[in-house]
């Protein structure tokens, strides 16, 4: 099975991976995707992302691997986004192809709760001329949590 | 070793990246952390509530209690808020 | 909240779609979605799909209408191909966005479980020179069950 | 009323629509169900088993039980299998 991980500055392309994975063999019959975008919080206007080079792959290389091995699946595509962003604009995105939805449905919720509790990723939000490190919420915690049981 | 830090961890210390030899008596990442905390200042504010502080050692997530070497690279963070 | 359906022999342009629902409005924060897919299964080489024009829309609308009512959605997306389809080629494209990705990706699933069990859609599978119209499956009966619970 | 058949329904009786004044007797879909299986040949074989099919009356799905009238739309045809 095929998996893309990257991480980038540059916008990405929704349609194509998803297309690329729908594709990359006969036996795909769903792709589930998820695409997080920058809200606008309480009059947030921009937004930049920091992360840890290195960990960061090897973070999400080690979840993706964990989801090949729980669901059985025909493709995965993460791309998550650093640098700045407005409101609007696309963060990440994590695409799972499958034979069924179930699998693939799963496995990227399963990736989106990790991606946000263990992926070594920062957000600095801009309101106006003032910056905030966003906290991490515990609604994303027990969305993760419920992954070991 | 290397020490890095990210998000408001590096905005309060002044820097992303050092070297350090390993002090002595600092045995595991929460040594580490206090030793750098005991420095005040910027790492005295940033080190000073540990609730609100992740580390990881050679590019993985540890807890406190992790033991750290002199070839090993540590980070200290916020938790994370990507995805 | 927009809610666009659509019926149609041309592909789509997941992509944009997404985009669309991204930039709908400032408080988006996640879209998921899901691209159904033809599978090669048993040898399947294309396929035709079938639809009951009118009721089609019906059915459709009454479900987003229902997913808007369970969900905080800022945004509804269904597409349903019909014609002749390639293996590979996309069949469906249901795209749900909200302010967290619980919400859209429950959406999502409700959605595509109902299109599977209620929207007036047939499939006829080619093998070859042989054609088959696709059975039900009881499993989607029991997907679109659980939202009843 | 106005006859619709779908998918291998359709096939099987050899046209996808007609037109029908409602038959003396026939009260519910599941009579008008009888009342054209009865006709033999293709309708013999695409109302032989009930289980199989499907019924809506004005673009609404129903059960056999559902009373038609004269102006009503009534469409008959396999579970359905989109998505």
């Amino acid at each position: 099975m095929s998996a893309r991980i990257q991480v980038q500055t540059d916008d990405f392309d929704a349609g194509a991976e998803i297309a690329t994975l729908a594709e990359a063999s006969g036996g795909v019959g769903a792709v589930a995707s998820f695409v997080g975008v920058v809200r606008s919080t309480d009059g947030v206007t921009s937004m930049t992302l920091e992360h840890y080079p290195g960990m960061t792959e090897r973070e999400i290389a080690h979840h993706v691997a964990e989801a090949q091995a729980r669901w059985p699946l025909l493709g995965l595509t993460v791309i998550h986004r650093i640098g700045k962003l407005a409101v609007g604009d696309a963060i990440v995105l994590v695409a799972a192809a499958s034979a069924h939805r179930q699998a693939a449905f799963a496995a990227c919720e399963f990736l989106v709760d990790y991606l946000k509790t263990r992926a070594p990723f920062w957000k600095l939000e801009e309101r106006g001329g003032n910056t905030d490190w966003v906290s991490a919420r515990a609604e994303d915690d027990d969305a993760a949590e419920r992954w070991r049981r | 070793m290397t020490l890095l830090y990210f998000a408001w961890v590096r905005q309060k210390i002044g820097r992303s990246e050092e070297r350090l030899v390993l002090p002595e008596g600092v045995r595991t990442v929460g040594d580490l952390l206090a030793h750098l905390g005991a420095r005040g200042g910027g790492y005295g504010e940033a080190f000073a509530d540990t609730s609100r502080l992740r580390a990881a050692l050679n590019q993985a997530h540890v807890g406190l209690d992790a033991v750290v070497r002199d070839e090993d690279e540590v980070a200290f963070f916020p938790p994370v808020t990507g995805g």
